[in-house]
């Protein structure tokens, strides 16, 4: 038996450290990838049939039950899509709580990816609390930032999962000074905490490994994109948030019960990297100044700066909410009068892991007609993909099966999969043959 | 009796910071989610003026008017009994050390002083029974007693009662007739001020007011009775004990269970409901535990179980148990009837099942199966 | 339950609080959207305490997987959709001394169990060119039609105080305390003003369980049921006074199926009027 | 006026076990001054804490004349008391009371004494007994009548000899069910009735068991003459407070944990057995 003729066929039966329930098949024939399938076998619970017929008022409440760990994203894109329906503006106020309402998910969402799911990777633990043991100021201050996040959601939405206090024109009641002033507080003190988070992000032993990829994002004329109007892609894609379906399609692959998604049939990244890489430049000046310290420059095509990316989100959702916060914005009522009508609407957000795109039709009476709704993990899977060809091939396919199992799972980690969304994620089979 | 003094309306503020610069936390009327609620008044502006409340069985809904009065709404959804009998507090603290000895402490907090502005005389008449309950039965609870010691009380009487009200017929309003330390009477341009205990008599003298004229004495009491005169609803007087247990069996209480929903909140409203449940919070580490104490209801399976059994399993025996215990064993615990007339648990029940139709119809002949 | 099986499972003192061994704990997932785990991945410094007080044999998400070693406590999430968590549910039963429910999904079915209500066949046809790739069954069923199930944390989702407060009491060698009373009584001890009474709007509280700390009264809003049936329920006549606001029949039935759709007591109201006979 | 207190630190100095579910724990109050001044009478209760679980009426069914050996028997049933069942000597528990009124002792001076029990070791009537036989010579004759669902299910039979031992007194025991080995009667206890050689009339009666079997034996003791304010009841109801505030334990316009556990016939009759009470 000669070694360029071996075989190799590697499993994950279910990845741990990502949300949701996947696996991974690979099989390795004579140094080259044969088959590579991220398998997603999160049930299919089809949140798009149920909602036909709901009132309009109780799509906020079902859709964040996709996904606990992104709900507020659904939220808002689906808040934005049917005020889109129903031609209503909300005043500028209640759209600035919504963006703080946005940084406490991306903070809370961010610091569990980055301590609890992604750095143990990198420094070779296989848990956080296993990490708590070696860096534990590290991990209070991720921990510390997590809660943080956790609170802001609390404040607007009286839990962070599945928060209860949005709906469709704004929000059912918005928080009084004296209730918020203690998080501002601590949002002015968790600066520092996440200026050193960029920086040790940025020192992390972050595997090498530049790769090509399109990378697509919302477009916000006003700052750092988490709400926008048009989506843009480093590939110059320039379209309106209601041209998606023109551009972007989904397609089913039989060992998956998540859709894969295509832009212009190819595969694309959508989340903090791609972010990042459309527009650091949107980023407030302190922000900026923090990652020249990290000696990274975005636009990156390491795909393993997504962490850093992430970091660098951390610190800009804690620098925005701050902002927020003190400029106090004052609303007459927390939610616009809604006169539904028969229409369609689109809406489009910058979800933690990437953009979220939801469209509605509604009858006269505001219920609704037909619902789709395309989460951003189902959008990089086929990214991940590509990615992981590359990433394996680069590594060396005549490692051991552990090593090229770990560096998978870390490859996969890094795009921090949501599965529950995506449906849900993974189980590594890797199979090596030889002829 | 001392003449009333008046307290021109500009002036109700001078009140309000003599009362913070007697060391008072100053609790009021305002309007929030869509009520009038007892919450920290910083200035007399943060009274609802002009507000009204339109409200029957099971619904409210405030009303504006042009009016600068301040009071003309009869009653919120709570007034003392939370800022005494507290929804919910820790009553010891108990820690256990490596050898499992524990030691325990009483949770000691020294409340602040209040003072309640808008007192209306149900909620006297309430206040005076829980006294009788928590202080004056065979033992006291503390954590009431500190807290009633501190309790300073501007009573103001009632102009506007609901149509839920029903104080008349208990005998307990609308007029307050004691227990209060400043009683406020609300005419268009200011306040006839009486004062009613030792520290009513110093904050009234500190207000240095003119004596009223009789003529505004005369249209403040007959304001009053005007608010009598209006209720609709009464409760058949006297002690209804046996005439309740003579109709345990009446037909009418499974047909009130066919609506009740035994949500509780007719005794989480009523100022006079005092039953509580007591359980601990124990922190993770297990290194110590926190004894608690939290409002319950009748209506609640664990208000009656014990080991095996729910003795009111029915909604129809719980909501027998309410009514005959406040309008019929409440005469022989403490010598009068539990209700005192506030109509809030009519007003506040989600489907608005009103005590005195229920009473009406449970006092007709019984009915034998 | 047998009279002496925590004292079997945990073999701690119960004064003194030392242990001869950790207990273990796993945290196992069927189909949810993984909201209730992060009861567990929210719990900040508390998590590296649990982390002191047991050994937490298997959790995905959080990095251990065993599946294999028996363990004290299992906490479970998610509903049971497809064959292969017929069989899974079943082991990890066979591996646990006491088995935990987390969740509505877990509990009752939760807000997937929508489906049971329509044709799942078809509605897989519309999202999925090719459905005959799902392996799917066509009932979204609660833990419980599966396998025994000690205790059940309700809720969509569960909060952190809940589970500390069931891990708790099982280190102390009891059981944790249930509370079936209505979102009602803690409403009313957050002193919130009733939404029913005081805006007309359709509160799910009169014949929802309480544990949430009646988030969304508090919030201003109606309760949509999230944690499901209280005791003693009257749905007749709470579904009466929907319609009394102004819902139409087919509101009031969606204000029932939302969270617990697959539950026998939040069956919606029946009739014009909803009348139980 | 007695300020509602804390529980005071109480010591387990010795457990014994009467059956798989019942056991007794002598209990020492830790604090020497409140261990002196601890007095209480037959019938009433204390409040028994068990650390970070909860608070739990429980009879005292030591003797008054030697309060310093403070025992409690326990049915185990339920989250509390499961707990307490794993306590061992040397474990410290919290304790507030005594609570309620006692038996009516004097009234029994002089007089033929008539003691019901049902159900599984009626713990409350332990402290009467022991009292009437340590003064026997005030008292007329004594019966003690004890009955048990299932044969099976009867404790203290050491204790029922000692007591059948005594001049002047019998001892007799039914069962509704009973086992090949059963000696005593098959029945109900109301059913021993009739062998009893007691001034029915004059005498006084204490009892304590299931509601039903109260009912009956009250009601066949007033057909045979007895006063109503000579036949005895203990009471059991939910207790949260045990100092008459928090409402859980009111049987009509009485609070049991204030004015009872013991209640005359008389005081109660327009209220006993009347369902849902
Ligand atoms: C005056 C009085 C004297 C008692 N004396 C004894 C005794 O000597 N020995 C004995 O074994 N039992 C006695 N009991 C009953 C004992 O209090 C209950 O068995 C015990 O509270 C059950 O607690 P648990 O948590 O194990 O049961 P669960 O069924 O889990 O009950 C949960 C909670 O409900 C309440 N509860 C349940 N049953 C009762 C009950 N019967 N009475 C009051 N509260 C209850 C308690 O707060 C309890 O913790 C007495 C009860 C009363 C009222
Ligand atoms: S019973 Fe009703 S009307 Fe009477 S005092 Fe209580 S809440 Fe008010
Ligand atoms: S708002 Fe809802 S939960 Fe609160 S008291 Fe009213 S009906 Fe009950
Ligand atoms: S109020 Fe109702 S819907 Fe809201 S969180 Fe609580 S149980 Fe869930």
């Amino acid at each position: 038996m000669t070694e360029s003729k071996r075989e190799v066929r590697i499993k994950v039966p279910v990845l741990t450290r990502v949300e949701g329930e996947g696996a991974l098949d690979i099989a390795i024939h004579d140094q080259e990838i044969t088959e590579l399938r991220l398998r997603i076998f999160e049930p299919p619970r089809l949140f798009e049939k149920f909602l036909e017929g709901r009132d309009y008022q109780e799509v906020p409440d079902l859709v964040a039950r996709i996904c606990g760990i992104c709900p507020v994203a659904y939220q808002m894109s689906a808040a934005q899509a049917l005020e889109n329906a129903f031609a209503v503006e909300v005043p500028a106020a209640v759209h600035e709580w919504r963006r703080l309402f946005y940084c406490g998910e991306w903070l809370q969402s961010h610091a569990l990816h980055i301590h609890l799911l992604a750095a143990p990777d990198f420094l070779g633990f296989n848990s956080v609390t296993e990490m708590a043991g070696k860096y534990p100021a590290e991990v209070r201050r991720g921990l510390r930032l997590q809660a943080l996040g956790n609170d802001i959601m609390e404040l607007l939405g009286a839990r962070s999962v599945h928060p209860v206090g949005a709906r469709i024109g704004g929000f059912h009641s918005l928080p009084t000074a004296n209730k918020y002033a203690p998080l501002l507080q601590r949002l002015r003190d968790a600066h520092e905490d996440a200026r050193a988070l960029v920086l040790w992000t940025a020192g992390l032993p972050l595997p090498d490994d530049e790769q090509d990829f399109c990378s697509v994002a919302l477009h916000d004329r006003t700052g750092y994109g988490m709400y926008g109007d048009r989506l843009i892609s480093s590939e110059g894609l320039n379209i309106a948030i209601e041209e998606y379906p023109q551009h972007f399609s989904e397609f089913q692959v039989p060992y998956s019960t998540a859709l894969h998604g295509g832009l212009h049939g190819r595969p694309y990244l959508v989340g903090p990297l791609a972010r990042l890489n459309l527009n650091a430049a949107r980023l407030p000046r302190s922000v900026q100044e923090v990652i020249e310290a990290t000696g990274i420059r975005f636009p990156s095509r390491n795909m393993f700066h997504s962490i850093v990316a992430r970091a660098v989100e951390v610190l800009f959702a804690v620098q925005e909410a701050t902002r927020i916060l003190e400029a106090a914005p004052a609303v007459d009522v927390p939610c616009v009068e809604i006169r539904p009508r028969a229409a369609a609407g689109s809406g489009c957000t910058e979800a933690p892991r990437g953009i979220l795109w939801h469209r509605y039709e509604t009858q006269g009476d505001g219920r609704i007609r037909s619902a789709r709704i395309v989460p951003p993990t189902s959008q990089n899977q086929a990214r991940i993909e590509q990615d992981l060809r590359n990433a394996l091939q680069a590594f060396g396919l005549d490692r051991d099966e552990p090593a090229l199992r770990l560096h998978a799972e870390t490859v996969i980690r890094n795009y921090d999969p949501c599965i529950s969304c995506a449906t849900h994620f993974l189980r590594l089979n890797i199979k090596r043959s030889t002829t | 009796m001392e003449r009333p003094g008046f307290l021109p309306r500009q002036r109700l503020d001078d009140l309000l910071v003599l009362l913070r610069d007697s060391g008072y936390r100053v609790i009021g009327p305002q309007l929030a989610e869509g009520a009038v609620v007892y919450r920290d008044i910083g200035a007399a502006s943060d009274l609802p003026a002009g507000v009204t409340v339109e409200s029957g069985p099971g619904s409210m809904r405030v009303i504006k008017q042009d009016s600068p009065r301040q009071f003309a709404w009869a009653n919120g959804p709570q007034a003392l009994k939370p800022r005494l009998f507290k929804p919910a507090e820790s009553l010891w603290q108990v820690q256990r050390d490596a050898q499992g000895r524990l030691s325990f402490a009483r949770c000691d907090e020294t409340p602040q002083a209040v003072a309640v502005i808008g007192v209306r005389a149900c909620d006297l008449a309430a206040l005076r029974i829980h006294d009788q309950h928590f202080l004056e039965s065979e033992y006291r609870d503390p954590y009431y007693a500190r807290r009633r010691e501190r309790l300073l009380l501007v009573a103001v009487n009632c102009t506007d009662p609901a149509t839920t009200c029903f104080c008349a017929s208990t005998g307990d309003g609308p007029a307050a007739s004691g227990d209060y330390d400043l009683l406020l009477d609300e005419l268009e341009d200011g306040f006839l001020v009486t004062s009613g205990s030792p520290e009513g008599q110093k904050l009234s003298a500190a207000l240095a007011l003119t004596p009223a004229p009789d003529a505004r004495c005369e249209v403040a009491r007959a304001a009053v009775e005007r608010a009598a005169a209006v209720q609709t609803r009464r409760l058949p007087p006297g002690d209804l004990f046996d005439r309740l247990f003579a109709h345990r069996d009446h037909p009418r209480w499974s047909e009130v269970a066919n609506r009740c929903l035994a949500c509780g909140n007719c005794t989480q409203v009523c100022p006079t409901c005092f039953c509580s449940r007591e359980r601990d919070e124990t922190p993770l580490d297990g290194a110590s535990s926190v004894h608690q104490r939290e409002w319950d209801s009748c209506f609640t399976e664990g208000h009656s179980y014990i080991h095996g059994l729910v003795i009111r399993a029915e909604t129809r025996q719980r909501y027998r148990q309410w009514l005959t215990h406040k309008l019929g064993s409440w005469h022989r615990q403490f010598g009068r009837s539990g209700c005192v007339g506030c109509g809030r648990c009519i007003l506040w029940c989600p489907v608005g099942i009103d005590i005195t139709e229920e009473v009406h119809v449970l006092m007709q002949e019984p009915v034998h199966d | 339950m047998d009279r002496y099986f925590l004292t079997q499972i945990f073999s701690t003192c119960l004064v003194c609080g030392v242990y001869d061994m950790k207990p273990g704990v796993a945290v196992h997932k069927f189909s949810s959207c993984d909201g209730c785990q992060l009861a567990f991945l929210n719990l900040g410094e508390e998590l590296l305490e649990l982390d002191r007080l047991v050994e937490i044999v298997h959790f995905a998400e959080a990095g251990p997987f065993d599946e294999q070693t028996p363990v004290a406590i299992a906490f479970v999430e998610g509903s049971i959709s497809t064959q292969a968590d017929t069989e899974r549910i079943r082991r990890v039963r066979e591996q646990a001394d006491f088995l935990i429910t987390i969740g509505a999904c877990a509990t009752s079915g939760g807000v997937q169990a929508l489906r049971n209500l329509a044709d799942s066949g078809a509605w897989h046809a519309s999202i999925y060119p090719e459905p005959e790739y799902l392996d799917s069954l066509d009932n979204v069923t609660a833990i419980r039609e599966h396998v025994k199930v000690d205790l059940e944390l309700w809720g969509c989702p569960v909060n952190s105080r809940q589970v500390l407060a069931a891990v708790r009491a099982l280190l102390f060698g009891v059981l944790p305390e249930t509370d079936r009373d209505k979102v009602c009584m803690e409403c009313k001890r957050q002193q919130n003003v009733c939404v029913i009474v005081a805006q007309g709007v359709p509160c799910l509280g009169p014949v929802t369980r309480s544990g949430c700390g009646s988030l969304c009264p508090r919030f201003g809003r109606d309760c949509y049921g999230c944690y499901g049936p209280a005791e003693a329920l009257n749905t007749a006549s709470l579904g009466k006074r929907f319609a009394g606001l102004g819902l139409l029949p087919e509101q009031v039935v969606n204000r029932f199926r939302a969270i617990h759709s697959h539950l026998e007591e939040f069956a919606p109201p029946q009739g014009p009027d909803y009348d139980r006979e | 006026m007695t300020e509602r207190g804390i529980p005071m630190e109480a010591e387990v100095v010795a457990r014994v076990d009467e059956s798989p579910t019942i056991f007794s724990l002598s209990l020492k109050l830790v604090d020497g001054d409140q261990h002196d001044s601890y007095r209480f009478m037959p019938g009433q209760f204390n409040m028994l804490y068990l650390y970070g679980v909860g608070e739990i009426p429980i009879s005292i069914v030591g003797d008054p004349d030697q309060p310093d050996l403070l025992q409690h028997t326990f049915r185990t049933v339920g989250r509390v008391t499961r707990g307490f069942a794993r306590l061992q000597p040397g474990d410290r528990i919290g304790l507030r009371g005594p609570f309620g009124r006692g038996w009516p002792l004097e009234a029994a001076r002089n007089r033929d004494v008539l003691i019901v029990t049902g159900g599984l070791g009626c713990a409350p009537v332990v402290p009467v007994i022991n009292h009437v036989l340590n003064q026997r010579q005030q008292h007329g004759r004594v019966a003690i009548l004890q009955g048990v669902k299932h044969s099976d299910d009867f404790i203290w039979r050491g204790r029922y000899e000692q007591w059948d031992a005594e001049p002047d007194t019998q001892v007799l025991l039914a069962a509704d069910v009973a086992g090949p080995e059963w000696r005593g009667y098959r029945g109900r206890v109301t059913g021993l009735f009739e062998k009893l050689e007691l001034d029915f009339v004059n005498g006084i009666t204490m009892m304590c068991g299931p509601g039903p079997m109260m009912t009956a034996a009250g009601q066949q003791l007033l057909e045979r003459g007895a006063g109503p304010d000579r036949i005895w009841f203990s009471l059991e109801r939910n207790m949260q407070c045990a100092v008459g505030q928090c409402g859980h334990c009111q049987y009509g316009e009485k609070f049991v944990c204030r004015d009872g556990p013991v209640f005359p016939y008389a005081d109660i009759q327009h209220l006993f057995g009347v369902r849902g009470i």
